[in-house]
């Protein structure tokens, strides 16, 4: 069976679920407190965008969308790494993972 | 002597007030000071002399000696430049000539004075100033003169700085001048919109040649003489800017004679003079000059009768004879009033000198009350007051008598006659009312002092000057003559010009002022309507020969050719002069009777009439008066316009400020400082940008 | 391209960098005290070989030359001076060292901080008064406010921060506006065509082209644009009801910044109204003269008033620069025939720089050495310190205005220029009444001597360097802070003709179309509608339309393109 | 477009937001029951619309039956497990529904026939990171404060149905643009890589294909060929690692490089982190 592009219906079959897991990551990240918990939902916006960008791969049927998912996926471990190390951290100093609990830029 | 030299009269002051400057650094170098000083004033009275011969003949060109260029913005050029003309001369021999003498015995005066270079420093700067004013071409010249003499005048006057009466005097002084100078300042403006220069010598040139030709006024033509004026006043401290002359007592006493009875104060009058055609172009302007002169005259003599401080009397006296300058030069009569400036320049600085001596010698004693009959101390003062007292007094054949009988004679010639000024007529009444009120409280003073039982308290200071007195310190203790040198010896030079400076100038006055610029441009015909204000009828000249062939005695009427007139002058005169001897041997005998002879019923007359006495001794309360009117108000605004300042116009300009940081404020709850309430935003920013971009855009 | 303005500009930026680097040698205060003043001195003499350079016949700008900064929008950094840039410039350059050899004992913390501040705060002055293109200039205007707000705000007093601030905000505020107004017109020059004049249709900051753009302006627009240039302008002057800043800032500063506020910052106002306000919006510039005119007498007299009832002596010589600058703002808008108050007002600006400069390091010696302003506490000290109080005494003397010293000069000249000023602009009432404003100064300041200086003795705890409590006059490095300003009033005072006259054609070049406006506007009362039939009235539009400047003059040989396409424009 | 789509997505919009805003963790939760019914009645909804209009009945969509039924089933997981992630108040559960996430996108990443993608993300996200993220929650985790299971900040949400509106009507819009024909993007031939690939082969132009198409069998064939180098370089003919690799080697240089230095930093940076010295804030109580 040849590898032929899906349609724009079909991508946006797909983009929906990206935008879906996007924006609930997003609302994760707004609404949670629990600082590992925003960052688990960071990651799972990072996953939207990896499903959007592997559907437009098969659309454009080239493989830059794919190449590009593989760069999401470094920033994510890099982001992953920085990240909890800066969680362990502020824990570490307030003994708390809340989010409320950090607000010295507060106007 | 080359007539270049006279460039050097103004600069060699003050080269000596420079060195004087660098005496005061060092207490070694002080006691060089007052030689200096002298040096610096005599060696220019040497240069007058010698240039004097030949001033006479100079022609246009020679009468001004440039020296440098000192303003110039297009047309308003204004150089340093001197005038010389005999008016000019005779104001440098009053001025360097009195000058000299007075700082000589300033030498003793303020010997081992903790400031005696100092106060060398500003006498020759004073005699800077005053050269200048004298000398200058042009009215900026002439006002920075006029200005620097008012800044010696502070700075003399404020010399004892550590008392607060000499410092509030001071300050007095030159801010008043400053009033009287804004008035000039605004006068030069105008002029020079006028004329379109501002050089004395075109200035007068011009108005002349307008008068001359029978003048239309315009507006500028009318305000000119009045804003010039004002200065005059200011400076020559008549009514209403004379608040300052009494308090200027405060200086030392040498400053008093020099600044505030020979020269500076007579700066008013020479300018008036100097500008006579410019005043001649408003019709008003010199009656008013002569009314503000008679006024005061009058009315600062009735202050003298009842002062009891010795150089107050002195400085109303100085007002009151001011006055009658004013209305010598009002009247038309520029010999008058420069003539009587002159003999006055003697009279008064011997006056003051001597009662520097009776001050000196009772320790800063000015009270008249507190002491009498002095005579035995100080006989050689008490003789040169007494020649001084006469002179004023106008007794006969003495130098005041001689130039007060030619101001009083003008005025009357003024006033009477078929086209007689009443204005004039009464003027010449005052002022002959004011000469009995002059002889009565000079030699009250005289007779008070040094006349009647022995009798004196000591001043609590002596006039100032701290411990470093030195060898005379003696003289705390019992009142002494005043050696011959430095300090009376010029009295005697000075007590000769007194008695004699009338007689024997007399005639060289005459021909000086006649050759002068500053002569009157016109003869004068008043009208014959007296309901109309007094106006002047001007009769062109048509040939200037005919003033110079005039009578010594009646040269302003000279230009009518009319023998008739010329007699009726000359009659005045000879009048005048019986009328005003009378009157002053009057005022003698009665100042002798009532302060030497019968001083208890003197005092019960004063208890009697307290009232009066009380509104004299307090100067009519002008002092108050402008104190209340003008002083406290406008301090008042002062502090409302800080206060305004303060809250109102930095209050808008904080509100200004604050809008910002109200808008802050209301969108501060925005920053939380919550990332995740930053998020928030960001989705619903990202969400709009997204709709904007890509829906409504569609 | 002449490197000598580029020399002068930069010298004192590149040498107050050392200052920041970390050499031991500096941390000696007497060593930083002296390389400042030697920078400076340096300065002071190229400054001086410029000078001597000067062409004082040639007319237009010297030594002319510009760094090319952003072409896409016509950015250079054009410089150049005409006499009246350099006698400021000298101005600036004198006052430098005066005030590095007066600091030396005023400030004992950071002190290289302090100079490397001062010393770039001279560069940005410089620059302001040498910039040819207008965006030079402005950067110049903007950039002075730091180090000054440094200055302030670190090394002022107790009340610093707020002065600093406020300080800042105020001038920055109104110089945005002015902002405004120069790109308007920058904008608006690329709206004409091309071929109308060389350097039209384009974008270009130069201050000559802009001068010929703006000779295009409709009255209207001249209107805002003027406005937008007071602003800035009549902020920084102070002009009255925008002053307030002033005496705060006067107050806090330290010593040094006041005399570098005073001498020299508050002239960037007066000296950017006669380069900018003056040429560029004749029109609007006559129309509404009278009422800056009245804000000047207003300003003249209302702050000489509060001068009156100050306590603080340096809040009160403050406050007596705003009524002195009063009268430079009145001699700016005389507009009278002859240039004599714009010359006056130059002449002013210079002189009350020397002067109210002079004022605040005789003050700033004083509280030195009580460490209190307050004329309550003192009294008498004329006899303590009788070096001081002599060299007060002069400084107040030719801040009253005395003839033979320098204030006089400039005061005379624009009380002058406001008597001739045409009755449509400015007329002899203001003169009048801004005159009060002699007799008030002489007022105030008397007051002021004779409190402090005068009156019986009273001396406040003194402090000194090394905690003694003796009371010392002047010591020698005073004298010659002092001496060099006094010999400047005194030569200024009675030689002021070289000045004038090197004054009169570049100022005449200024003030050339507002003067032919107003002319005009005594005839015509709309200057646009005059009738071709009058010679005088032709020969005026050609004065106001062609702003008769150097770069005009070069390239008169062409005939002006001004045609009916550009008047069917207007 | 039609407008009923249109309307469609908004009501599942707004269905959604609801759906989860009473899921959200809160501290009072009434009608939470409701959350899940509604939520499925939104996606399903949409889904029925989509399938059930007539507005792509006949279109040939690039993906099979089969295809498709894979996606509905992928994408349902996927997304109710990214809601149980966000909704779920035990951090360590959460991890757990996350690795339901990405396995979920992996499933749809074969559908997508991205392999490799697939495989990738299980063993990073899967692997590794959740791995940190499970340590990290063990290390930051806290005794209970008063007996009850879990801390007040997991069991408590902040502003959730501000957020929820917020992510949803993003998500409205961002729906309402990709189901857009105007704007949805076309598929591009000439964007393909093979013409990337070639622009960037330093001037050996490699002869393109309009569209590239291979036959699986024909992979077959490839122990046949010899090594696949530039010059012989045959996309077709490669597996999708291959060309990921080629396209990664070949396009991007830069980014692979950058990625790299990224990568060493975050590893520097995640060691001076942990040798941060933290002042305490709370410093214990004495004795």
């Amino acid at each position: 069976m040849p590898l032929n592009a899906i349609d724009s219906l079909a991508l946006s079959h797909f983009l929906l679920t990206g935008a879906v897991l996007f924006c609930l990551g997003l609302i994760g990240f707004i609404s949670r407190r629990n600082l590992i918990i925003m960052f688990l939902c960071t990651e799972m916006m990072f996953q939207g965008v990896a499903v959007s960008l592997v559907a437009f791969s098969r659309f454009h049927l080239n493989d830059t969308g794919q190449t590009f998912v593989i760069f999401v996926l470094t920033i994510a471990a890099a982001e992953a790494a920085l990240a909890l190390g800066l969680v362990v951290l502020l824990f570490r100093r307030k003994k708390t993972l809340d989010a409320l609990a950090w607000s010295d830029l507060k106007g | 002597m080359p007539i270049e030299l006279i460039k050097l009269v103004p600069w060699i002051p003050l080269l000596g007030a420079a060195l004087c400057g660098v005496c005061c650094m060092k207490p070694v170098w002080r006691k060089a000071a007052g030689p200096i000083s002298v040096l610096s004033i005599f060696i220019p009275f040497l240069i007058t002399c010698g240039v004097y011969s030949a001033a006479k003949h100079l022609n246009d060109t020679q009468q001004v000696q440039t020296v440098y260029s000192w303003i110039g913005v297009g047309e308003f050029q204004v150089n340093m430049a001197y005038f010389i003309d005999p008016l000019t001369m005779v104001m440098l021999f009053v001025v360097t000539g009195i000058g000299s003498l007075i700082a000589t015995y300033a030498m003793g005066y303020m010997k081992g004075d903790r400031g005696y270079a100092r106060f060398f420093m500003g006498v020759s700067l004073f005699i800077f100033a005053m050269t200048t004013l004298v000398m200058a071409d042009n009215l900026v010249l002439l006002y920075l003169g006029w200005e620097g003499v008012g800044l010696c005048s502070y700075l003399l006057i404020g010399y004892y700085y550590d008392k607060p009466f000499a410092v509030a005097a001071a300050k007095k002084a030159f801010i008043v001048n400053r009033i009287g100078d804004l008035g000039f300042a605004l006068g030069i403006f105008l002029t020079y919109m006028t004329y379109h220069t501002v050089s004395l010598s075109v200035v007068t040139d011009m108005a002349r040649h307008a008068v001359e030709q029978g003048f239309d006024p315009t507006t500028a033509d009318l305000w000119i003489p009045f804003l010039l004026m004002l200065g005059a006043f200011g400076k020559s401290a008549q009514i209403p800017l004379h608040v300052w002359l009494p308090d200027a007592m405060a200086g030392p006493t040498p400053v008093s004679a020099l600044v505030h009875a020979a020269t500076m104060v007579t700066a008013g009058v020479y300018m008036i003079a100097r500008l006579m055609p410019v005043f001649q172009l408003s019709p008003y302007a010199l009656p008013t000059v002569a009314t503000v002169g008679g006024v005061t005259a009058l009315f600062a003599g009735t202050i003298a009768l009842c002062q009891y401080d010795l150089k107050k009397v002195f400085a109303y006296s100085t007002v009151s004879q001011l006055g009658y300058m004013f209305l010598g030069v009002g009247a038309l009569s520029t010999f008058g009033g420069i003539f009587h400036l002159f003999t006055h320049a003697f009279f008064k600085a011997l006056l003051f000198l001597t009662a520097g001596s009776v001050m000196h010698a009772l320790a800063g004693q000015l009270d008249l009350r507190a002491m009498s009959g002095l005579r035995h101390k100080m006989p050689v003062t008490c003789w040169l007051m007494f020649a001084g007292c006469l002179a004023l007094a106008g007794f006969p054949f003495t130098a005041g008598f001689f130039s007060k009988d030619t101001i009083l004679a003008e005025a009357m010639v003024r006033g009477t006659g078929e086209h007689g000024s009443t204005l004039f007529f009464w003027l010449a009444i005052m002022g002959l009312a004011t000469a009995f009120l002059t002889a009565f409280y000079t030699f009250r003073l005289w007779f008070r002092v040094f006349m009647g039982p022995e009798h004196f308290e000591m001043g609590d200071d002596d006039h100032g000057a701290d411990d470093a007195h030195g060898d005379d310190h003696g003289h705390a203790h019992e009142p002494h003559e005043m050696p011959w040198w430095p300090m009376n010896a010029p009295l005697a030079v000075l007590a000769v010009g007194a008695l004699f400076a009338g007689l024997i100038f007399s005639g060289w006055m005459t021909t000086n002022i006649e050759e002068s610029t500053a002569q009157p441009a016109v003869a004068l015909n008043i009208q014959t309507d007296p309901q109309t204000a007094p106006a002047y009828e001007i009769i062109a000249v048509s040939d200037q020969a005919d003033t110079h062939a005039a009578a010594a005695d009646s040269h302003a009427d000279a230009g009518h050719g009319d023998d008739h007139e010329a007699h009726r002058a000359h009659g005045i005169h000879v009048l005048l002069k019986w009328v005003s001897s009378f009157i002053a041997l009057l005022g003698i005998a009665l100042a002798g009777y009532f302060h030497w002879l019968n001083r208890p019923l003197t005092d019960q007359i004063a208890k009697r009439f307290s009232g009066v006495v009380e509104v004299l001794y307090n100067k009519y309360y002008v002092d108050e008066l402008y104190d209340l009117t003008i002083v406290k108000p406008l301090r008042r605004l002062g502090h409302g316009f800080y206060l305004f300042d303060q809250f109102v116009i930095n209050g808008l300009v904080m509100t200004v400020g604050y809008l910002p940081r109200l808008v802050g404020w209301s969108v501060r709850p925005t920053q939380s400082g919550q990332i995740q309430g930053y998020g928030l935003g960001m989705v619903m920013g990202m969400a709009l940008v997204a709709l904007l971009v890509f829906k409504w855009a569609f | 391209m002449d490197l000598l303005l580029l020399l002068l500009v930069l010298f004192p930026l590149v040498s107050a960098l050392p200052l920041m680097l970390p050499i031991k040698a500096f941390n000696c205060r007497h060593a930083t005290w002296s390389y400042a003043v030697l920078s400076t001195l340096i300065t002071f003499v190229i400054s001086l070989v410029a000078l001597a350079q000067f062409d004082f016949s040639a007319p237009g700008m010297q030594f002319t030359g510009a760094v090319r900064w952003i072409d896409a929008f016509g950015l250079t950094f054009g410089y150049g001076i005409d006499s009246i840039s350099l006698w400021l410039v000298l101005l600036t350059t004198f006052l430098m060292p005066v005030i590095m050899l007066g600091s030396l004992s005023a400030v004992k913390v950071r002190v290289r901080e302090f100079y490397f501040w001062l010393i770039v705060l001279e560069t940005f002055m410089l620059g302001t008064f040498v910039a040819t293109d207008i965006i030079f200039f402005y950067v110049c205007f903007e950039l002075t406010l730091v180090p000054l707000y440094i200055l302030i705000g670190v090394f002022g007093s107790d009340n610093r921060l707020r002065a600093a601030k406020i300080f800042f905000l105020y001038t920055f505020t109104g110089s945005m506006l002015t902002f405004a107004g120069v790109l308007y017109v920058a904008w608006f020059n690329t709206t004409l065509p091309v071929n109308f004049f060389p350097g039209a249709g384009a974008w270009s900051f130069d201050i000559q082209t802009l001068y010929l753009a703006a000779a295009s302006m409709s009255p209207t627009e001249q209107g805002w644009v003027l406005g937008s240039l007071l602003a800035g302008f009549a902020v920084k002057v102070p002009l009255f009801p925008v002053h307030t800043w002033l005496p705060l800032a006067h107050t806090e500063a330290p010593t040094a910044g006041s005399v570098i506020l005073a001498g020299v910052l508050l002239k960037l106002g007066t000296y950017g109204l006669l380069r900018f306000a003056l040429p560029m919006c004749p029109e609007a510039v006559v129309t509404f003269a009278p009422y800056i005119g009245v804000f000047a007498v207003l300003g003249v007299l209302v702050t000489a008033l509060i001068c009156w009832v100050q306590t603080d002596v340096k809040k009160l010589i403050a406050y007596s620069s705003v009524s002195h600058l009063g009268f430079c703002v009145l001699g700016l808008f005389a507009l009278d025939a002859g240039d004599t108050g714009a010359v006056g007002a130059v002449m002013y600006m210079i002189n009350h720089g020397l002067s109210t400069g002079a004022l605040f390091l005789c003050v700033g010696m004083i509280y030195e050495r009580f460490h209190t302003r307050d004329m309550a506490k003192m009294s008498g000290l004329g006899r303590v310190i009788p070096v001081w109080a002599s060299f007060t005494v002069f400084f107040v003397l030719a801040s009253v205005g005395l003839p033979g010293l320098n204030g006089f000069i400039g005061e005379f000249l624009t009380l002058l220029g406001a008597f001739l000023s045409p009755s449509n602009v400015l007329g002899f009432e203001y003169a009048a009444i801004a005159g009060v404003g002699m007799i008030f100064a002489a007022i105030y300041l008397l007051y002021m001597v004779g409190k402090v200086i005068f009156g019986p003795l009273k001396v406040p705890d003194v402090h000194n360097d090394d905690d003694s409590h003796d009371l010392r006059d002047l010591n020698g490095r005073e004298i010659i802070t002092l001496l060099p300003l006094a010999a400047g009033c005194l030569v200024l005072g009675l030689f002021p003709h070289g000045v004038l006259t090197s004054l009169e054609a570049p100022v005449g070049r200024l003030t050339a179309a507002a003067k032919a406006a107003a002319e005009l506007q005594t005839v015509y009362v709309d200057a646009d509608q005059t009738p071709a039939d009058d010679p005088r009235a032709a020969e005026l539009r050609l004065v106001l339309d062609d702003r008769p400047l150097p770069a005009i003059e070069n390239t008169l040989q062409q005939p002006p393109l001004k045609t009916a396409q550009q008047e069917a424009e207007r | 477009m039609e407008q009923h789509l249109e309307y469609a997505l908004y009501i599942a919009s707004v269905l959604g937001a609801i759906s989860l805003s009473l899921m959200m963790p809160r501290r009072s939760k009434p009608l939470r029951f409701l959350g899940p019914i509604l939520g499925a009645a939104a996606l399903g909804g949409l889904w029925l619309f989509l399938s059930g209009s007539d507005f792509w009945a006949d279109r040939e969509t690039g993906l099979s039956g089969a295809g498709f039924l894979y996606y509905y089933v992928f994408s349902g997981i996927s997304i109710a497990a990214a809601v149980k992630v966000i909704t779920h108040t035990r951090p360590v559960y959460a991890a757990l529904w996350f690795v339901m996430v990405v396995l979920a996108s992996a499933g749809l990443f074969i559908v997508l026939s991205a392999q490799f993608m697939a495989f990738a993300i299980i063993i990073i996200y899967g692997g590794a990171i959740l791995v940190t993220y499970v340590f990290v929650i063990m290390l930051a985790s806290q005794p209970d404060p008063d007996g009850q299971s879990g801390q007040i900040y997991d069991k408590v949400a902040r502003e959730p149905t501000m957020a929820c509106a917020a992510g949803f009507l993003l998500l409205a819009v961002l729906l309402s643009l990709s189901f857009d024909p105007q704007i949805a993007a076309q598929p591009d031939p000439d964007n393909s890589d093979i013409a990337l690939i070639g622009s960037t082969l330093g001037g050996r132009p490699i002869q393109p294909s309009a569209r590239f198409e291979y036959d699986p069998q024909s992979e077959l064939m490839v122990e046949a060929q010899p090594i696949p180098t530039p010059t012989n370089l045959d996309p077709a003919r490669l597996s999708n690692a291959e060309r990921i690799g080629l396209d990664l080697f070949r396009s991007h240089p830069l980014g692979l490089e950058l990625a790299g230095v990224i990568l060493l930093i975050s590893l520097v940076g995640a060691v001076v982190i942990a040798r941060t010295k933290v002042p305490d804030e709370h410093p214990p109580a004495p004795g």
